[in-house]
């Protein structure tokens, strides 16, 4: 990685995109080398703490690296080294945005550090790209990363393996960074199984536990499945393209619509196999019973990984290769349709969810869908853009999840109980104690809820709206389908209202069912955590506005032109998703601007489904607020009907257990039990024993009397001599 | 050092392959001669000098063509036309410096492993050493074949007599199955001598044997049978898992780092080219396809079920040498390629693994996974090192074994995609093999007090392993160096494939009627299968004529 | 004259083998032997093997067969006189399989002397008859031995060299 | 006459072969040894007045090694006494497996 600075750094290495010569990109290597220098860094801090850690373990104790309120050294630098690559690597980020913003960059610039993979037919080049998909990511990993990083300060503070967990973290940002900025499917793809790496160690980053490892593992192994068909998908690619690139003439991009035959077998294939890919990595039906598992790992994990980042891996893959995904209708339908699916599949679990961190992931998993649903219906900026809200205030969620966790842990581990700390029946009326964590939380999911100004309202409006629109495009094979979706996108958008409401209510509200001892030891978190939830509240409010449809701004909703709203987003992506536009129009038309079914524009959409959020919101409160909740240990689970079946997921994980793992594993037991063990085993034994037992027989003939020998010699004596004077 | 090297190499190159080969004889005559004491560091001793000296090959190695370097040859037993030739190429230069690292390696790892007859041990894998580097090297294939049967003496006594509780079972096993297999090569190489117009055992002499096509798949599955029971292939593998169970750490690992090869090179060196008709045969390369991905499935499968580590890391040998299996008979430049990284990845990422097995069992005397859990509280090098090395096992881009899974693979799916896209799901089923081992040793509580005073990596282990894990990396980072030099002597074995396939086409042409009855099991006619294929590509672009060329207008 | 040697000395050798396989006691045997090894020299002599012919006597009817003599007697086996023929099924079969190797050697030999070589076998045999003459009847045999056969004629003395000492080691009691 | 002496060879051959079977004292299974070695010496004797000298040299040889082996068999006989105070080669059977 050195070189690829120094490559960078040799003027002419660089750009290979004419038009964007008039713009350099800086050190566009640092930002994915800070990280991982931090990850060596820290990574040293790591085992020289597990060093003495282990050192304890094996004297029979425990190591206490705060033993007489000092911290060791290793467990002070990663403080400043974790999150100071961050910082150093967003304003990097942020440098080359502007210069990215000044230059109107119309194509992707690509730098390329070194020949990765080369053979006479296939060349994989170690480059990134940055254009402006991949700059908005990077905005939204360093930035939003950053102040995860932050809060992790804070949050794991006390635990033994803070080196690790930071040089985890920063192993992470490198991964997730190759993954956005890499150049080309290849490059894409070491960062996807980086990522999936990377989330696998913080899953399990309390390793000791099971349950929790046993979540890292089930994690990577789903996301494997998922790889399994990114990686089929680039065998293809390959065969139709012969290169990986994304950019240039050679390109992927350049050469989709006169390679591939729009609607053909060929790019519908590659298409679903690239969503295989991505719903294995994003946590869609049916591949994302990993998810909700994956809250094992510590929460500022849950908020970068699980939430903000690496789950949107498959959503930004989707928008990378709207190319092809505008040249395949079919898949379009099925991403979309796999999208809505997942989103009210999701929406409905949490409702019957009583875990903090669980009911946020089967929201996250919930939101995955609509991204999904906006790129499966060609709304790709829309789909970026929820997923850059999605993760300002589902960062914010999580990471005042964790405040909530991180106090109320606090507070049962000072009273010695065994509560379940992330369960919200042992939670309730913490606004009292906790008022900065209190509000922030509720900006956030009026934001999730779709509430008009907040920044979820704008972004999950835009997909559900172009869902609308598309579905009354003139020529689009789909439409019916698309209505469906729209309709069923709605109804999950009411879900979502109402079960973050029940989040808020039996979190925050009501009386506090917290044990009478630990209640006083409740207090809000330390402001290196608070600062951060703060940042991501301002985000998760007026991150929106960024991203406005002119009526809209014109309308009631932008107050007449007055707020000050644009729809910079749009024109800012549009080098990137223009193409896939066009083709999209060429193929169905131009979208409906009305709604299927009853009619309507947007102004009008946007307000009815902001009302009908606040509506839900309000008489959520109401119903909520009334019911009597009852601390975890006495409360019994639903017996029966819907809501037993939303309390235990659908059933999912049972069903993939019956129907994939086990019967794999009996099959594995068989090969070897029958297949190796008797069959080819049976039959090489078989073999020697075969051997020895002729050997046995022959040996009767072995008495042992010379007279014997001498006789049986003389016999052969005479069958040769015989030969030699009779067959001549 | 690049320069340094050149400058000279009249010296150089005249000498390195017979020192490779015969200093670790002289090795060998030095433990033999010093205390038990010694043996070791003086066996490390030779074993690194020539390491070092093979060091060279890197820089002064030119793969010019593709064709044999540094060539040089002695009449042996001139009756015969046997030669003492030895040479080298981009296929066996990787092989041979994969050996003299591994030997070392094998060396320091056993140091504390082996407790009895030390003097004979280092003698052996000395002796082992000679005939491994000796079978990447010789041209000649009397030599060849004389190595090929040297290798498995050291290796029967080192099984048989510092392994574990069923070490004499495993050894004979291990024996008579690969004697088996090589028997039947040598009748195969000796009907080659004696009835297709060779006057010698010169590779070359063999390269331009005269053969029928019915001759060519016997042969070829003489050939293939032995080389088959050395790589292993599905389903003659169950040597393997007794092999590796019961062989002491170093012998596993040279096991599966260098004996395991000699059988996938033999594919790549000697079957491929000299049987250019049969190799092309779509029967036969449906049916080492079709093995080399049962292998994949079936060994992951196996494996992921044992409850012994060091036969589950056996398993996934085989599934490893199921992508070399494909990778070879996809008859594509990826595919090869693809395969000769996947052996040298799986020589250092398995050989690692056996090492931290064999430090677990020198600690705990148990391979058992059931009696491990929560190491990595314990031992956070080793654990480190054995996630890192797990990795690299299963795939992980970014690592050596990625590399060369993922070539392999897409240059299978170029001509074979079926096969591809099922042996790709070898990638779930490696997570699902070893992960699962990965936690219950490292992972879990720390439940057991015995497993409480597991010692971490001490300083020699960190030698041990330090390499190998860079190594991983540094492949799976920087590949292009190992690609560029293999890829001349990739595709002069691919030409000869394709040049004979189109020689058996027209010989098939004129004798058609002939074949047809001849062998009417193997069905020549159907050889107009490939051979079509080939016409239709143009015969003046080499190799890579056989990606589809992006054909504007859409091909759906 | 010659044939009627021939005749006399068949007759004696014949018996004489017999005589070793019949006789209950050994040492009749080993007289048996002796008069079997002395008629094949006369033989020896009457193909003008002299030499050979010395040698039998001296050598193998003289000292081989007092060694064997020696050891009957040390192991006082002289008057052993219980049956030791075997019979029944076994010696029948063993006389199948000696006459029908009889039969296939006299064959054999009958096919070996129809071949044709004594054509020049009188020419071979002037030229030894000569040799013998110029280098007497041991010079024959000694001109070859020490030129062209030296290399084997050395490994004799080592193989014999080696028994003696293999007898010494063999026959020492032990303790 | 020739003829005559390479029948009366055969004849000593199997009359001694014969020995070797039915007889059970070891000593006499070595004096018909040396019948049969007899025999064909007889033979190389009686073709050598056709061949040339090198009948006579093998027959030198052959003594030469008769003797070597009557010298070590008999010792064996002698070792084998010591210990089971026979010489019936019937009582001998460990020479199997």
């Amino acid at each position: 990685m050195v070189f690829a600075a120094a490559a960078a750094a040799v003027p002419g290495s660089g750009p290979l995109a004419p038009q964007a010569a008039d713009w350099e990109p800086l050190l566009p290597g640092w930002i994915i080398l800070l990280p991982l220098l931090g990850f060596v860094a820290n990574s040293l801090c790591a085992l020289l703490a597990a060093r003495q850690s282990s050192a304890a373990v094996r004297a029979g104790g425990e190591w206490d690296p705060f033993a007489g309120g000092k911290r060791p050294l290793t467990h002070t630098l990663p403080t400043w080294i974790g999150p100071g690559v961050m910082a150093l690597a967003f304003l990097l980020t942020l440098w080359n945005f502007e210069g990215m913003w000044a230059a109107h960059l119309d194509e992707p610039v690509v730098e390329k550090f070194w020949t990765w993979i080369v053979t006479s037919t296939l060349t994989v080049d170690a480059a990134v790209q940055l254009d402006q998909l991949s700059m908005i990511m990077m905005l939204v990993v360093t930035g939003v990363g950053f102040l995860i990083h932050v809060f992790s300060v804070g949050y794991m503070r006390d635990d033994v393996g803070y080196p690790r967990y930071f040089a985890y973290l920063n192993l992470f940002v490198f991964f997730m960074l190759v993954l956005v900025m890499g150049a080309g499917y290849a490059m894409m793809f070491i960062g996807w199984e980086g990522v999936g790496l990377c989330s696998y160690l913080l899953i399990g980053y309390w390793f000791t536990d099971r349950e929790k490892s046993d979540a890292g593992k089930k994690a990577f192994i789903v996301n494997r499945i998922g790889d399994f068909g990114f990686l089929v998908a680039m065998f293809l690619l390959y065969q139709a393209f012969g290169t990986l690139e994304f950019a240039g003439s050679d390109g992927i991009f350049a050469n989709a619509e006169g390679t591939l035959a729009a609607g053909g077998a060929t790019v519908t294939a590659i298409t679903l196999l690239l969503m295989l890919g991505a719903a294995g990595k994003s946590a869609q039906v049916p591949l994302h019973v990993w998810l909700p598992d994956a809250m094992a790992g510590p929460t500022p994990v849950s908020a970068l990984i699980h939430a903000a980042t690496m789950v949107t891996a498959g959503v930004y893959m989707v928008a990378r290769s709207s190319f092809l995904y505008a040249l395949a209708p079919t898949s379009q339908a099925v991403v979309a349709g796999i999208g809505v699916l997942t989103a009210l599949i999701a929406a409905t679990i949490a409702l019957k969810q009583y875990d903090i961190k669980k009911v946020l992931a089967y929201s996250t998993v919930s939101q995955l869908g609509f991204m999904f649903l906006g790129a499966g219906v060609g709304a790709f900026t829309a789909a970026i853009f929820h997923l850059m809200t999605h993760a300002f205030f589902k960062a914010l969620l999580f990471l005042g999840a964790g405040a909530v966790i991180h106090s109320m842990h606090h507070a049962l581990h000072k009273t010695g109980s065994h509560e379940d700390a992330q369960d919200m029946r042992n939670m309730g009326g913490l606004r009292t104690r906790m008022r900065i964590t209190w509000v922030v939380m509720w900006i956030a999911t009026l934001a999730i809820a779709g509430i008009w100004p907040f920044a979820g309202f704008f972004s999950k409006d835009e997909i559900i709206w172009y869902t609308a629109a598309w579905a009354g495009a003139e020529s689009n094979p789909y439409g019916w389908l698309y209505t469906v979706y729209w309709l069923v996108a709605l109804a999950t958008a009411l879900l979502t209202a109402f079960y973050m409401t029940r989040l808020m209510i039996m979190t925050f509200h009501g009386s506090s069912r917290v044990e009478k001892g630990a209640q006083s030891h409740l207090h809000e978190a330390p402001r290196v955590m608070t600062v951060p939830l703060i940042i991501l509240a301002v985000l998760s409010v007026f991150g929106g506005w960024v991203n406005v449809p002119e009526e809209l701004q014109a309308s009631v909703v932008g107050f007449f032109g007055t707020l000050p709203m644009s729809e910079w987003l749009h024109h800012w992506l549009e080098p990137v998703t223009a193409g896939a536009a066009g083709v999209q129009v060429a193929a169905m038309g131009d979208p409906s601007y009305s709604a299927p079914l009853v009619g309507g524009g947007e102004v009008m959409w946007a307000l009815i489904s902001t009302l009908a959020a606040a509506l839900v919101v309000a008489g959520a409160c109401r119903y909520l607020l009334a019911r009597k909740y009852v601390p975890a240990a006495e409360a019994a689970a639903p017996s029966s009907g819907l809501g037993r079946i939303l309390y235990n997921k659908w059933y999912f994980d049972e069903l993939f257990d019956r129907t994939v793992v086990q019967p794999i594993l009996a099959a594995s037991r068989w090969c070897w039990k029958v297949v190796d063990n008797v069959l080819i085993d049976g039959f090489v034994n078989f073999v020697g024993n075969f051997t020895r037992l002729a050997g046995w027989i022959a040996s009767l003939f072995q008495t042992g009397q010379a007279t014997t020998y001498a006789f049986v010699l003389t016999l052969g004596v005479l069958a040769i001599l015989g030969a030699a004077v009779f067959l001549q | 050092m690049t320069s340094f090297v050149a400058s000279i190499p009249g010296l150089y190159e005249d000498w390195i392959l017979h020192a490779l080969v015969w200093l670790p004889v002289a090795g060998l005559v030095h433990v033999l001669t010093t205390s038990p004491e010694r043996s070791k560091v003086i066996a490390f001793r030779w074993s690194g000098l020539v390491f070092l000296l093979s060091l060279g090959l890197w820089w002064a190695f030119d793969p010019g063509n593709g064709g044999f370097a540094f060539e040089s040859s002695v009449p042996w037993i001139e009756a015969w036309g046997v030669n003492y030739s030895l040479g080298i190429d981009g296929i066996s230069v990787f092989m041979v410096i994969l050996t003299t690292l591994t030997t070392p390696i094998a060396i320091l790892g056993s140091f504390n492993y082996i407790r009895k007859r030390r003097k004979a041990f280092y003698a052996l894998m000395l002796l082992l050493q000679m005939g491994v580097t000796g079978v990447f090297l010789a041209t000649d294939i009397f030599l060849f074949y004389v190595f090929f049967e040297l290798t498995l003496v050291p290796m029967y006594f080192i099984v048989g007599i510092w392994g574990g509780e069923r070490r004499i079972y495993a050894a004979v096993k291990f024996f008579l199955y690969t004697a088996v297999g090589s028997l039947l090569m040598l009748v195969a190489i000796l009907y080659m001598y004696f009835s297709s117009g060779v006057d010698s055992f010169s590779y070359e002499a063999f390269l331009n044997a005269e053969l029928t096509m019915r001759e060519q798949l016997w042969l070829f599955a003489a050939f293939a049978l032995a080389f088959g029971i050395k790589v292993p292939i599905f389903p003659l593998h169950t040597w393997l898992p007794d092999a590796h169970v019961e062989a002491p750490t170093p012998g596993s690992v040279i096991l599966a780092s260098l004996l395991l090869k000699m059988g996938t090179y033999g594919f790549l060196r000697f079957l491929l080219p000299f049987f250019p008709g049969a190799s092309q045969h779509p029967t036969v390369v449906t049916v080492m396809l079709v093995l080399g991905v049962a292998g994949i499935i079936y060994a992951a499968w196996v494996a992921a079920v044992q409850p012994d580590a060091k036969k589950l890391v056996a398993y996934t040998s085989v599934a490893h040498m199921g992508f070399v299996m494909i990778g070879v008979f996809a008859l594509t430049v990826n595919g090869l390629q693809g395969g000769l990284v996947v052996m040298i990845s799986h020589g250092v990422s398995t050989g690692a693994l056996f090492l931290l097995l064999g430090m677990m069992y020198e600690r705990r005397h148990t391979r058992l996974i059931d009696d491990f859990g929560g190491i990595g509280r314990v031992a956070p090098l080793f654990a480190t090192a054995f996630v890192i090395t797990a990795l690299a096992s299963i795939g992980l881009p970014g690592t050596s074994g990625f590399i060369g899974e993922f070539l392999a693979l897409i240059g299978t799916f170029e001509t074979h995609a079926v096969v591809a896209i099922i042996a790709a799901t070898g990638v779930i089923f490696a997570a699902y093999y070893m992960l699962p081992m990965v936690q219950r040793v490292l992972f879990n509580e720390l439940d057991k007090e015995e497993n409480r005073t597991f010692a971490d990596l001490s300083r020699r282990e960190m030698w041990v392993l330090g390499p190998l894990v860079a190594l991983m990396i540094w492949i799976g980072v920087q590949p292009a160096p190992i690609l560029e030099r293999m890829e001349p002597s990739v595709q002069v074995v691919l030409e000869r494939v394709e040049e004979g396939a189109m020689a058996a086409a027209a010989e098939g042409a004129v004798e058609d009627g002939q074949l047809a009855d001849a062998s009417g099991r193997a069905g020549p006619p159907s050889t107009s299968g490939p051979v079509d294929g080939l016409n239709a590509a143009p015969a003046t672009a080499p190799a890579p004529a056989r990606t589809t060329v992006p054909t504007p207008g859409g091909e759906d | 004259m010659s044939e009627v040697l021939f005749v006399l000395f068949a007759v004696v050798a014949l018996g004489g083998a017999f005589g070793v396989v019949i006789s209950k006691s050994p040492v009749a045997s080993l007289l048996f032997m002796v008069a079997t090894l002395a008629s094949v020299a006369g033989i020896y002599v009457l193909f003008e093997a002299h030499f050979l012919a010395a040698i039998q006597v001296l050598v193998y009817a003289g000292a081989i067969m007092v060694l064997f003599l020696f050891v009957i007697m040390l192991l006082n086996l002289g008057h052993d006189y219980r049956a030791d023929l075997k019979f029944g099924l076994w010696s029948l079969l063993a006389f199948v399989v000696a006459g029908l190797t009889a039969g296939v050697l006299a064959q054999g030999f009958m096919d070996v002397a129809d071949t044709g070589f004594r054509e020049d076998g009188a020419a071979v045999a002037a030229a030894l008859d000569e040799a013998a003459r110029e280098q007497g009847v041991a010079g024959v045999i000694a001109e070859p031995l020490f030129t062209d056969y030296v290399v084997a004629f050395e490994l004799m003395g080592l193989l014999l060299l080696v028994a003696i000492v293999a007898a010494v080691v063999l026959a020492k009691p032990r303790n | 006459m020739l003829t005559h002496a390479l029948i009366l060879s055969a004849a000593l051959f199997v009359i001694g072969t014969l020995g070797v079977i039915v007889r059970r004292n070891a000593i006499v299974i070595f004096l018909c040894i040396e019948l049969q070695l007899n025999a064909v010496n007889l033979a190389f004797v009686a073709l050598s007045r056709y061949t040339g000298i090198e009948g006579q040299l093998y027959v030198f040889f052959v003594m030469t090694v008769a003797a070597a082996e009557a010298a070590v068999g008999l010792a064996i006989i002698i070792s084998i006494f010591r210990h089971y105070e026979t010489v019936n080669v019937d009582k001998f059977n460990l020479l199997k497996w």
